[in-house]
């Protein structure tokens, strides 16, 4: 009896514990780790796909005395790219800590063997994220994960990163003492911790309501929701670039799942649309306010880290048509828009990032005024980086753009228009900041002999953007079916 | 121990409250750990008392269970928030 | 404005959240709770291997969260030593504190088995017995031993990560023989709970102690500093 | 799944992989990369013909893809469809042919060919979108795959008109995709289908329907270059002779064009655009765009601007072809689609040599040039006088079936503006002519390539230009013949009146 | 009985937010860590009162050793920060 | 190493091993399947001690040290509870006066000890005893805070100190320290 | 008697609390840790009082955890590290 | 109630009430110094005679000898504890400055 949950969560957990041991042979243990752990996860995705919602009771107790671990559609869709994005940062991670031609160790050296057992730190608590179906589970695994993340961004040493990464800790520590409180409050109202025995239990009314604000709130600090959202630029601006890509496609995108989580779980039916207007507002709020300032940043990475702020904004603003739609082909056209939204933009942000970390090796700089020469030397990373930028607008044929038309329509049929403008003003500050970094891709240097100049970190990265910019719209399909199981329909 | 219980799930939301305001208002990183750990110090007062069954009565074993996880959490935290704090009194210092 | 914000504004929206969770853990607390897990939990101890029921909650029913909470652990001291070099060790102490020093260090120690062995049926356990084990090491950083009592650096590296270790192996085993993740056969449980009690008191102990002591692991081929 | 199904996707992709590989070509194998672009153009070719022949018999090629529930990708051939498609794949050879001589010796070469091909199937995917979300979608792209052609160069300048253009194109895209899901969300999928599919449309969505209309006219009439969103096409004139060739001619103007046409027949329907007075407003929207282009034209003295304005003028009347009611105004519509298309790529062609030969970027500089260049000029000539609607050029063919269509519909005012925008046309373009032929060569040409070869200038810049304006004068005096612009344009008015 | 243990209740619970309120309002760093030490005594008094003598061992173990050992490093690197006119003469500790 | 300190290191890991196995069954019972645990902690807490004490192969006791006499431990006991309850009661007797009774001063007391755990039994002690409180160590000199420095506190130290020396089996240098007592700066310094 | 035992452990709260007053109002950092040392004394015999009134024995390991690490804090307080000497 | 009883109540009251006279020492006394004498010697006595107390009523001897370990255990580390603090004031380096 194999369980492929579990093993979702100890491929990459063993996989750290085994670069602790042996700091030498990091990155080679390292990314035999995370084939492992990729492997795993997507074995998850797979058995969900065939099988349908996969669950396991850890212990032998059964619910409610033990922890279940729980795979529905959901879990499976955001476990799937997880593994995607995370195996690709692992083989850049391989490329971009480049162990030193002469033996000797180097600066990169030291942060290489500091970042790999953080790195799987983080793998396994967002894959635990994914799969947990316990409240209190959930706060452990955020820890884990608010912890390892602070960790990996501030691997750089520059005072920025230490400061802004120290600040991402406290908020997420925070925000997972205000998330506890709320899991305090239910237990003492109703007495469990599991999901599924809570959905069924759990009934309006104010303690529910409390409960509710309390976990999303904090849920939402750890998102980087607007106006939360102060953390996240220069905490994911200033990590190494494996590490950015990781924070900004994947850890803030778990604490986003939670949020759907829940609120398709536990708290969808019992709240008033009111709820779900303020959470779309802020939405809205977030994507404003991120574009204009990804509009205005002078650095390529803080440009990508004001975009995710504006993209979690896009996600949010899913809720209130959501909670609005009835439910039926509609509702679950919405749900699936904003996963895919959320899927692509882990993919893009990813790849964006990994690519932007290309230009600062080579240029030994990011601002976006004065890289004319090192985009164009790059064609792969500038690729990339134009695959993810139209992922980031939802130009066709972007998974973005199959959500936006899907979120638009419904807002229309629903007479809910006043997100048009909102998804509109975002989408043309998008193609603003994305642009403004493209146009300096052309210039008269001759482009360099080769497309790809380095294997190793420039693939993965061009895989992410192909992947979002192409194949999630194009094939969007079976994120439908796989959210049959459990989430949709 | 309806009594009791209210009483310290009270002082448990005072707890927070005062942690979160210091939280919010005070900058320095040392006054922000503090915040936090009374915070967390309030929310693990809320469960042990939920779990507080009378005198007689052996108390819930869950809610103790889930704070002694809470409490390794937050030592685990206050000394990593601590030694980002160290190095940036080294960056300081040089 | 600002100061508006942060006397008047602030304070009141603070007294307003404590209002309201004042009243709802009122309600939550009076009103009626369903199936409160407590019954059932004390219900089942015997059948766990070990009669204390927290332990049986953090060791058997919720096994897996402490599992996790060890990888905290883990991650707390991988990013300690991630931020650089240890700070400058304690001076010598004198005699005094040597003295109480080298009496409190061993009670410590057996005090830690102590917790360890009396957490099966009496409060205690893996944390509170690392815990001891780790102010052991705080007191010998405090009394100027450079190394706190801590071993040389893959020693000490195998210590961190035993309790995740142990942890893992054992509910991979279990796994693997058909029991599942963490299900421990009757008539052991007991004894595995121990086992992965031990490791993970001497990771919990040597991971509070290097983390006192800050910084990375001296050692010579470490690369300059980023 | 058939052949008949895979035939659109084929046409698409003839030009997609070849040029998805092209990126990744080093920069100086450029053997293989002329064979790529040759062979995915040939082979395109070859669909298209097959395409053609079966469309021609009936057919139905019709390919689906599911991008989500409600949300479905169809690629389909229709009479209008390949049209387009034809007309895209011809040139779209001639326009390589053309480029890879224009462009020897310079740099980045992999990715101007690569964003070329890419552009070419989004155009054909344009043609054959079956509705309107596959418009839409291959609309975007279009876009996105022109923007590197237009900032290719990397001089300030370039990177100035490119982001005009990037601006205008993108806010009229998403202009576009509003109308787009506004008109879905009221209706449901919008299938292009002959005849439009808003007839039995409830009578109180109306008010909306019309709103969407003019949503979608402000959205395609940015890059149909229609007054008052054109102001991106003369900036964009910095782009490089094959890429201005591409936009005037083959892409993106008739993008917008082809789009007007499409919403106008295949989604609103004719009948209901024309109940409602849409066709009267695109109609008053064509005219004035008509004569602003002309007149503009006149004032420049840079020849690709005055080409340029020219572009404006005459693309509108395609789209005054759809705002007259009736079959007759309607062949005159979109055969002009091709006819501007052949007669506008042969003058930057042309201006293309100029340039590239003798350094020539300006009307007064050309005195002469006719002696030193006459197989250029001779192109030029014919492209000119065509524009200006002299029989037999092919543009002639264009005017009189739209003068016809007027006068027979009632709409009187439409002679007027064609008289008008005819007369601008000679005022614009003859005293280049004038100069080409009649005046003396002067001492020595702004910037003269010393080129050594049998013609004129190098092969691969004369022969397009060359064969674009046999092929415009060969519309004009074949027009009668089978499988001309023409008959094919008859073909597509009569499916669309037909009922 | 029972008045007395409301009373002891109610003291214990004063005094631990009295103190709450004096470490968090303190701006001098060790004042508010000293003070902080002596809140983890007190709550390791509530949770032995509350029956959570696991908790009460823990809180014991960590407050006093580990997080106030730990706290009280910080809060005189801060004070240093605050005031390097004092800094310390240098010590004539002997080992 | 000589065969004393071999035997002397032997003993002291046998008397401490028994003592700490003690301390253990003292802390959790009887149970022969706590040594599980309780063997290896015993076995730790010995080694510890020892390392800690200095106590090595090579130098199994300090050659000036002494050893605890188990005899005298008792009396030594009761000595200690008696003078701390002495402690206690004047100290307490001060503060509930209304009007405090003290002249705090402090004096430097030169101690003859000269093992190490002898005089840190003997500082340790002083805080406890009436009246004195031990400040500072320096080579021979202790620092000792007197409450009231009026009262003499030679003869207390004295026997103090000869009780400790008694306990760790020292012999003290006959001289009798009389003029040892010498006036420190009084009250707290640096206010 | 368990009544009894509750009179002296608030009676051991009051020193307590007075051990408060001292933390806060210091002067003297010396003087707040000492204060806080009175409270983890009177803390033990809290501990150790409120045992039998709670029925809960194994508060004697609590109390004996207390003791042990009692001198923890006072160390940390007034040790040095070795280049502080330095300035 | 009987003897033993009552003999571990006056002897818990006794504590107490040096438990007492320690808080009253620690805020009467003037200075550092002075405060630790009271502190130092009251507390011990107080937590002697509370541990002497309880010892009647501990369930078995082991609980009983427990409690003496406890009561040396605190006055070892009072008196470490008092002298370090006493020594940290007689080395006065300014950091004692508020």
């Amino acid at each position: 009896m194999i369980d492929s949950l579990v093993l979702a969560i100890l491929a990459p957990l063993l996989g750290a514990v085994a670069v602790t041991l042996l700091p030498s042979q990091a990155p080679r243990l390292g990314l035999a780790a995370a084939v492992l752990a990729a492997a795993a996860g997507l074995s998850v995705t797979a058995g969900v796909w065939t099988n349908g919602v996969l669950r396991s009771e850890l212990g032998g107790w059964g619910v409610p005395l033990a922890i279940a671990l729980q795979a529905d559609g959901l879990s499976a869709a955001l476990l799937g790219m997880s593994s995607l994005v995370a195996l690709s940062v692992s083989l850049y991670a391989v490329g971009y800590f480049k162990p030193s031609a002469d033996g000797e160790p180097t600066a990169d050296d030291a942060t290489a063997r500091h970042f790999w057992p953080l790195w799987l730190l983080l793998w396994s608590a967002l894959n635990a994220l994914f799969l947990a179906g316990d409240l209190f589970n959930l706060y452990v695994t955020l820890e884990l994960l608010g912890l390892s993340a602070a960790a990996l961004g501030a691997l750089t040493g520059s005072r920025e990163a230490v400061e802004a990464n120290l600040r991402y800790l406290l908020v997420g520590l925070l925000g997972s003492l205000i998330y506890l409180l709320g899991v305090a409050l239910i237990y003492t109202a109703y007495g469990v911790l599991d999901i599924g025995l809570l959905a069924e239990i759990v009934t309006p009314g104010p303690v529910a309501a409390t409960a509710m604000a309390l976990m999303l709130g904090g849920l939402m600090l750890k998102a980087a929701l607007f106006p939360l959202h102060f953390w996240l630029p220069p905490a994911h601006a200033n990590a190494p670039a494996p590490v950015s890509a990781a924070l900004s496609a994947l850890v803030v995108k778990a604490a986003f799942y939670l949020v759907l989580r829940l609120w398709l779980d536990l708290f969808g039916p019992i709240t008033p649309l009111s709820a779900a207007n303020l959470l779309g507002v802020l939405g809205a709020a977030a994507i404003l306010w991120g574009s204009w300032r990804a509009l205005r940043a002078e650095r390529l990475k803080l440009l990508a880290a004001y975009s995710t702020v504006a993209q979690m904004g896009y996600l949010f603003i899913g809720f209130p048509l959501i909670a609005a739609a009835a439910p039926g082909p509609a509702r679950d056209n919405l749900i699936a828009a904003v996963v895919l939204l959320a899927l692509t933009h882990g993919f893009a942000k990813a790849g964006l990032f990994l690519a932007a970390g290309m230009v600062k090796k080579t240029a030994g700089h990011d601002r976006i005024d004065d890289l004319g020469g090192a985009a164009q030397a790059l064609p792969a990373a500038t690729f990339t980086i134009g695959l993810a930028g139209v992922a980031l607008i939802g130009l066709p044929p972007s998974g973005t753009f199959v959500a936006k038309w899907i979120m638009l329509e419904q807002s229309l049929i629903m007479g809910h228009w006043w997100w048009v403008p909102v998804i509109m003003l975002g989408t043309l500050l998008a193609i603003g900041y994305v642009f403004r970094v493209l146009s300096r891709a052309f210039n008269r240097e001759p482009t360099p002999y080769r497309f790809v100049s380095d294997a190793r970190a420039e693939v993965p990265a061009l895989l992410l953007g192909a992947l979002a910019a192409g194949v999630l719209g194009l094939a969007a399909q079976p994120l439908w079916t796989l959210l049959l199981h459990g989430v949709i329909g | 121990m309806i009594a009791t219980q209210l009483l310290y799930v009270g002082c448990g939301i005072l707890l927070l409250i005062l942690g979160l305001w210091s939280f919010l208002v005070h900058p320095p990183l040392l006054r922000k750990l503090i915040a936090i750990n009374v915070m967390g110090a309030g929310v693990f007062h809320i469960l042990v008392a939920i779990a507080y069954r009378g005198i007689d009565t052996p108390p819930d074993p869950v809610p103790h269970a889930l704070v002694l996880t809470g409490i390794v959490v937050a030592v685990s935290a206050t000394a990593l928030a601590l030694a980002f704090g160290q190095r940036l009194d080294r960056d300081d210092d040089r | 404005m600002t100061r508006f914000v942060s006397w008047v504004l602030l304070p009141l929206g603070l007294v307003a959240i404590a209002g309201v969770l004042v009243w709802a853990f009122y309600l939550a607390t009076t009103g009626e709770t369903g199936a409160r897990l407590a019954d059932l939990a004390l219900a089942r101890v015997p059948e766990t291997g070990v009669s204390n029921p927290v332990t049986s909650v953090l060791l058997n029913y919720r096994a897996y969260d402490t599992l996790l909470e060890l990888a905290v652990l883990l991650a707390a001291l991988l990013g300690i030593w991630s931020l650089g070099p240890a700070a400058p060790g304690f001076q010598r102490a004198a005699e005094v504190l040597q003295g109480m020093v080298a009496w409190f260090v061993p009670l410590l120690i057996l005090a830690a088995g102590h917790m360890l062995w009396v957490g099966a049926y009496a409060p205690g356990g893996a944390f509170q017995a690392g815990a001891l084990l780790g102010a052991a090491g705080v007191m010998l950083a405090l009394a100027g031993h450079p190394s706190a009592g801590l071993p040389s650096e893959p020693v000490l590296r195998l210590l961190a990560i035993l309790g995740v270790l142990v942890f893992c192996l054992v509910g991979l085993a279990l796994m693997v023989l058909g029991l599942g993740f963490l299900t421990y056969p009757p008539g052991m449980a007991k004894w595995l709970i121990l086992l992965i009690e031990t490791g993970a008191t001497l990771a919990i102990g040597v991971t509070l102690a290097a983390a006192y002591r800050g910084g990375r692991p001296a050692r010579a081929s470490e690369g300059a500093a980023p | 799944m058939s052949l008949d199904t895979l035939l659109p996707i084929a046409i698409v992709s003839s030009s997609l992989i070849p040029g998805l590989l092209i990126f990744l070509l080093k920069e100086e194998s450029h053997r293989l990369r002329t064979l790529l672009n040759m062979s995915g153009a040939l082979v395109k070719l070859a669909l298209v013909v097959w395409l053609i022949l079966g469309v021609y018999r009936g057919q139905v090629f019709e390919s689906r893809w599911t991008l989500a529930p409600g949300l479905e990708l169809v690629l389909s051939a229709d009479a209008l469809s390949v049209l387009f498609v034809a007309l895209s794949t011809l040139l779209w050879v001639v326009t390589t042919v053309y480029a890879i001589g224009y462009l020897e010796g310079e740099p980045n070469r992999s990715r101007f060919f690569g964003f070329f091909s890419i552009c070419v199937s989004a155009t054909v995917g344009i043609a054959l979108s079956g509705n309107l979300l596959t418009f839409v979608i291959f609309y975007e792209i279009l876009t996105l795959a022109t923007y590197p052609l237009v900032a290719h160069r990397g001089t300030p300048d370039a990177a100035r008109g490119a982001k005009v253009y990037l601006a205008y194109t993108m806010s009229g895209g998403a202009v576009l995709l509003i109308g787009a899901i506004w008109l879905q969300s009221l209706v449901g999928p919008v299938t292009f289908t002959q005849g439009g599919i808003l007839a039995d449309a409830p009578e109180a969505l109306r008010p909306s329907l019309i709103v969407i209309f003019f949503v979608l006219l402000a959205g395609l009439g940015v890059k149909a270059a229609l007054v008052p969103f054109h102001g991106w096409l003369p900036q964009a004139m910095v782009a490089p002779a094959p890429v201005s060739a591409l936009l005037h001619a083959v892409a993106v103007v008739k993008a917008g064009a082809f789009g007007i046409i499409r919403v106008v027949y295949d989604v609103y329907g004719v009948e209901f655009a024309h109940a409602n007075g849409l066709l009267f407003a695109v109609g008053i929207l064509a005219s004035i765009t008509i004569l602003y282009g002309s007149v503009k034209a006149l004032t420049q003295d840079s020849l690709k601007k005055r080409l340029a304005y020219s572009t404006v003028s005459q693309v509108s009347y395609i789209a005054l072809g759809a705002s007259i009611f009736g079959p007759i105004a309607t062949i005159g519509g979109v055969v002009h689609l091709v006819h501007q298309g052949v007669m506008k790529i042969t003058l930057f062609f042309c201006a293309g040599n100029y340039a590239e030969t003798l350094g020539i970027h300006k009307v007064s500089e050309m005195d002469g040039v006719g002696r030193r260049m006459p197989w250029t000029s001779l192109a030029f000539t014919l492209g000119a006088l065509g524009m200006i609607g002299v029989p037999p050029v092919a543009g002639f063919i264009s005017k009189w079936y739209l003068g016809l269509g007027a006068a027979g519909s009632g709409a009187n005012w439409v002679l007027l503006i064609l008289v008008l925008s005819s007369l601008l046309n000679a005022a614009y373009f003859l005293p280049i002519l004038f100069r080409a032929w009649f005046r003396p060569e002067p001492r020595s040409w702004p910037n003269e390539h010393v080129r050594s070869g049998r013609f004129e200038t190098s092969g691969a810049l004369l022969w397009p230009p060359v064969i674009t304006a046999g092929l415009a004068l060969a519309a004009g005096v074949f027009a009668s013949a089978p499988f001309t612009p023409l008959e094919w344009a008859a073909l597509i008015a009569e499916r669309e009146y037909g009922r | 009985m029972t008045t007395l243990l409301a009373a002891f209740d109610l003291l214990l619970s004063l005094t631990l937010l009295g103190l709450a309120v004096a470490a968090l309002t303190s701006a001098e760093p060790r004042r508010g860590v000293i003070l902080f030490i002596a809140f983890g005594l007190l709550l390791a008094l509530v949770w032995a009162r509350l029956r959570a003598p696991d908790l009460a061992l823990a809180e014991a173990a960590i407050g006093a050793g580990l997080s106030g050992a730990l706290m009280l490093a910080a809060a005189r690197r801060a004070r240093r920060r605050r005031s390097p006119e004092t800094a310390p003469r240098p010590s004539e500790e002997q080992p | 190493m000589n065969h004393d300190s071999a035997v002397l290191l032997a003993w002291k890991l046998f008397s401490r091993s028994l003592l700490f196995a003690g301390i253990w069954m003292l802390l959790v019972g009887t149970d022969p399947l706590a040594w599980i645990v309780g063997g290896p902690a015993v076995i730790a807490a010995t080694v510890a001690s020892l390392k800690l004490t200095q106590v090595t192969p090579s130098a199994p006791a300090r050659t000036d040290g002494s050893s605890l006499s188990w005899l005298e431990l008792p009396r030594f006991i009761a000595f200690f509870m008696w003078e701390s309850w002495r402690g206690g009661l004047d100290v307490a007797a001060r503060v509930m006066r209304p009007r405090l009774r003290i002249r705090p001063g402090m004096r430097i007391y030169h101690t003859r000890l000269r093992g190490r755990p002898a005089r840190v039994m003997f500082i340790d002690c002083v805080s406890l005893i009436p009246g004195t409180l031990s400040a500072d160590l320096r080579g021979d000199q202790v620092s000792v805070h007197a409450l009231d420095v009026g009262v003499s506190l030679d003869a207390d130290l004295r026997r103090l100190e000869e009780r400790v020396a008694r306990l760790f089996g020292e012999a003290l240098e006959p001289q009798p320290a009389t003029a040892s007592m010498i006036s420190a700066q009084a009250g707290e310094g640096g206010q | 008697m368990i009544a009894y035992l509750l009179i002296i452990t608030l009676v051991l709260m009051l020193s307590i609390v007075v051990g408060l007053v001292r933390v806060a109002i210091g002067p003297t950092p010396s003087d707040r840790m000492m204060a806080a040392q009175l409270m983890g004394t009177s803390g033990i015999g809290v501990i150790l009082l409120l045992a039998p009134v709670v029925e809960v024995s194994a508060l004697i390991d609590v109390a004996l955890i207390f003791a042990l690490l009692a001198a923890v804090a006072v160390a940390a307080f007034t040790r040095r590290r070795v280049t502080e000497s330095g300035g | 109630m009987t003897i033993i009883e009552i003999l571990s109540l006056v002897l818990l009251g006794t504590g107490a009430f040096f438990f007492l006279a320690g808080s009253i020492g620690l805020m009467r006394m003037p200075d550092r110094f002075t405060r630790l004498h009271a502190l130092t010697k009251a507390d011990n006595v107080g937590l002697g005679l509370i541990v002497l107390g309880l010892m009647p009523l501990a369930p078995d001897v082991r609980d009983a000898l427990k409690l003496g370990l406890i009561w040396i255990l605190v006055a070892v580390a009072g008196a470490t504890g008092a002298h370090l603090i006493a020594k940290r004031a007689v080395r006065d380096d300014g950091e004692d400055s508020h």
